[in-house]
């Protein structure tokens, strides 16, 4: 699936959800299914932190793509977390770095996403495309 | 009899849905809601009235300066200082406290001298504390508290010596809610010759100030945690502390005199009132101090109390619920957290079903240190909060444990 | 074209009459009247809105978080910064000011350093440093200006050496309406390494204003002489410059982390905005600033000219009337005194005819010791003013002339 | 005349001006009737300074009557020295400490003579008051 198909599926299984309890309950049982992220990556160095949860985040590349893992000490933040990774792993660096990730705003969690929500997760976002930055230069390079 | 409801019909912004929901606005310590006769007085000013203040000999001009001054007036009788010189007018709790720690830090504090503050501090309360004492090589020291949240006296004692400059703490703790015993503190800070800055911007809202009577040294708050503007604070000063402080900032307004080689500086207040002031919202305070003084402080502080222990009760009552702050004496403040659960994601959560609380450190980051946390949610009520809503608080949490098991 | 009746008709207050008489405001250099749309937006926020900014997670605080950073966004746009992070909001030029001469003040000024000002400052650009050059034991310079009210440049020239450490100017004079030639002197200065300040307190509501055009380091106003409401400024810096500052006041909101052993700053421009921002006064600032750009910068600045053409001509035919300031770039102000006839008598008498200007120093006290006068009467005029509006001023002054022959 | 006597005699003159113009025209009239002030007391220690015009007032002991001779550098100001000095000088330093000057607020000059007023008048008046208040306690004493 392309990443604009795993958006669209995603906003699909939202898009049953008419209020927020659900869409919650929906995100909590996301972030049960998140692998759980190895405890020597949840030290400083992967911590990505804003003012209210902290979100760890480890970036490995894989042949030519880049797969994300990821923990959070909140649940709900977890469950999108859950979602960003699905979205976002396992693709090219190219591909992650010029993402457009119009699902936040679709299924309503746009606020959480945005800068001004002084949480981890508009940081996680930013962190994810700097890994695949990264990477994509050094393809280019050699 | 305390008619909330027709208290609540003075608050417009009380009247309204988020997500589809009646708001539930329990984040009153962060700031309060206006009630109309403050939003009225703005606008009437910016519509009819405005003009700068002092120097004008115009008929706006003189109408606004008296009116600037009147609020002085209003602020004086309010916290009962002596006189108006007392009160200064600045921004914010914030800006009062560092213009204290700026001037009165630049002219008494000295290389190992040590500054006392509390363990419940708000960062307002601490930063420029530590700013001060890394510019000067002082040293920061700090009163701890105990398990409920209350300043430990004995230690305070210990703590206590000449070596002190200032003590500042505040009045009431905004992440615990704790009223501390202030009078008696301040007691026995001037046995020691020791002046005592208060941060009252979680008390003023709440009780009667008489700081003749308190006998701080210096005492700071926020108008716009008191139902009046943004913009617009005091900073009250023992006139003989404020005539002995060098200016903070310098401008228009706080000279008397200005050439290139000497500048002589206004007298008081206005030596510590640089600039263009904030009069509306200077006038639009002293009106939200009207309107507190029409509901009666007491009366006030008993419903709070009222709405406080029955919050107290109703919240205890949840399986895993621990509440932070049990300090004999508070204002209408439950800090908590749910076993297990994130106070983010309680907070997200009481969000959708329109319940406005805070989530988080309060910037009184030790405080969570001190507790072992990173964090609480809060809820703040004020007198037009009421008991209807905190059922649906506990609703709401009821809910969201369900939710989170 | 300009509809000056249409304009005329967003401002409320200019609808009122003083003493019987329909008011003419022409005292827009100390404050000006504010356009419906920025009065709205206040009470609308205040009635509805009001939420505490950057912490909160729920709905109302959220909302207002964004609107307060749209307004960030709004003042980068209309002073073309480079980004958010170099406009810090304060509460007025004066704190602009302020927060540069302590923090730059702090960390880049030594004994025997040199600071640099004009001959005409406003006392919100002498008392700050001056303030500093005693605390440092530095000097204070200042470059002279000639009979019409202009730098010197020959003179500018040979003050500007290496030890000097900052240039602080205003971009317009308040008391003479001098535009000065700050393009060239940042460029003069530049290749000196000297970073300027510009004090833009005039400048701003008077027409375009670009500061990576003019490559000035800092930039100071206030939103209350831009037709929004009191108790908020903004100061720009460029962001090389701001990062290398220490924080100037401390607080909530320009922390990261804070312990008591250990506090780390937020990062910019949050790191210079502690304590609670005025953010109604900023949002209200932002829709002034629309309001502006809707007029036309140029259009107003054209219009603008216009008038100080118009009263310039009307005014030096009054026999005996003498203007000071007579710079070949002037806004619309203009200052004078009537020969034999004390600023008070003058602003005392047009007061009574419904004509509100400002007499006396204009806070500039020096410019007044530089011209050997106490004070002038001012004429400061902006896009709501019209020319029939100065005719009466020109009546006022004839009638005044006879009463006092 | 008592103290209240020449107040309600100015209140009766300023009666026929209905007009703010006429009023000045009065006090411009007053201020070239005002006694000039030796010069050997326009020097900064008689001087009374507000923010716009400046006031000179000089005061001596007449046997047990007090004497004021002022001057201003701005004539309606001048034109309310003159005032002030026709209801306060001449009288005893009780008097004139325990003044109440009821025909400021009559006559409609309130605002220059209210605190909030930048000027020197306020202050004048203050000081019109010290002296007596100086003289009295001498008097007192002995
Ligand atoms: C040139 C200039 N600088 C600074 C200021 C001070 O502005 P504020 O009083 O808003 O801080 C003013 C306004 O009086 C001014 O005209
Ligand atoms: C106890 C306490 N001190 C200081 C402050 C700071 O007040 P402000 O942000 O209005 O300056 C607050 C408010 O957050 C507070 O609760």
């Amino acid at each position: 699936m392309t990443l604009k198909e795993v958006q669209e599926q995603i906003i699909d299984e939202f898009e049953i959800y008419e209020d927020w309890m659900d869409k919650y309950n929906y995100l909590i049982e996301l972030s049960q299914d998140l692998p759980v992220l190895d405890s020597k990556y949840k030290t400083s160095e992967y911590l990505i932190e804003g003012c209210q949860s902290k979100v760890w985040l480890y970036a490995k590349m894989d042949g030519n793509i880049i797969r994300y893992t990821a923990e959070s000490d909140a649940i709900i933040t977890k469950g999108i977390v859950a979602l960003l990774i699905r979205v976002m792993s396992g693709r090219s660096a190219e591909e992650i770095k010029d993402a457009n990730l119009f699902f936040i705003d679709r299924i309503g969690l746009k606020d959480n996403l945005s800068p001004t929500r002084a949480n981890g997760l508009f940081s996680m976002v930013k962190q994810m495309k700097l890994y695949a930055l990264a990477y994509f230069a050094k393809q280019q390079k050699s | 009899m305390f008619d909330v409801q027709k208290i609540r019909s003075d608050f417009p912004a009380l009247d309204q849905q988020v997500y589809g929901k009646p708001l539930v606005y329990f984040d009153n310590g962060a700031t309060t809601l206006k009630p109309k006769v403050v939003i009225d007085t703005l606008q009437e000013i910016y519509s009819k009235r405005n003009s700068n203040v002092h120097r004008g000999i115009h008929y706006l001009s003189l109408r606004m300066t008296e009116e600037y001054e009147e609020a002085r007036k209003r602020v004086r009788k309010f916290i009962n200082a002596r006189s108006e010189k007392e009160i200064i007018f600045t921004n914010g709790t914030t800006a009062s406290i560092n213009t204290i720690s700026s001037t009165f830090g630049e002219e008494f504090v000295k290389e190992g001298d040590e500054i006392l503050i509390s363990a419940m501090e708000h960062h307002s309360n601490i930063v420029p504390w530590q700013i001060l004492a890394q510019r000067k090589a002082a040293i920061l020291k700090v009163i701890p508290m105990n398990d409920q949240g209350e300043i430990v006296m004995e230690k305070l004692d210990e703590l206590m010596h000449e070596g002190i400059r200032i003590l500042a703490l505040n009045h009431v703790s905004n992440a615990l809610g704790t009223i501390n015993p202030v009078k008696e503190i301040i007691q026995k800070a001037h046995e020691r010759n020791i002046p005592v800055l208060l941060d009252g911007a979680q008390a003023i809202p709440h009780g009667d100030v008489d700081v003749q009577d308190l006998d701080c040294d210096f005492y700071a708050f926020s108008g716009h945690k008191v139902y009046g503007p943004n913009g617009i604070g005091v900073l009250y000063g023992k006139e003989e502390w404020l005539e002995k402080l060098p200016p903070w900032q310098g401008g228009g307004d706080m000279v008397e005199k200005v050439s290139f080689e000497k500048t002589s500086f206004a007298e008081l207040p206005l030596k510590f009132e640089a600039g263009t002031a904030n009069y509306p919202a200077a006038i639009g305070m002293a009106k939200a101090l009207d309107y507190i003084d029409a509901l009666g402080k007491d009366q006030i502080a008993a419903y709070e109390k009222e709405l406080l222990d029955y919050a107290t009760l109703k919240l205890s009552a949840i399986d895993g619920l621990k509440i932070f702050g049990a300090a004999a004496n508070k204002i209408s403040i439950v800090s908590f957290l749910l076993e297990g659960i994130h106070q983010e994601d309680t907070g997200m959560v009481l969000d959708k079903m329109g319940l406005a609380l805070r989530t988080g450190t309060h910037c009184a980051e030790p405080v969570m240190t001190r507790f072992g946390i990173s964090g609480t949610v809060r809820a703040s009520m004020v007198f037009y909060n009421t008991k209807e809503e905190i059922d649906k608080l506990y609703e709401g949490l009821i809910k969201l444990r369900q939710m989170f098991r």
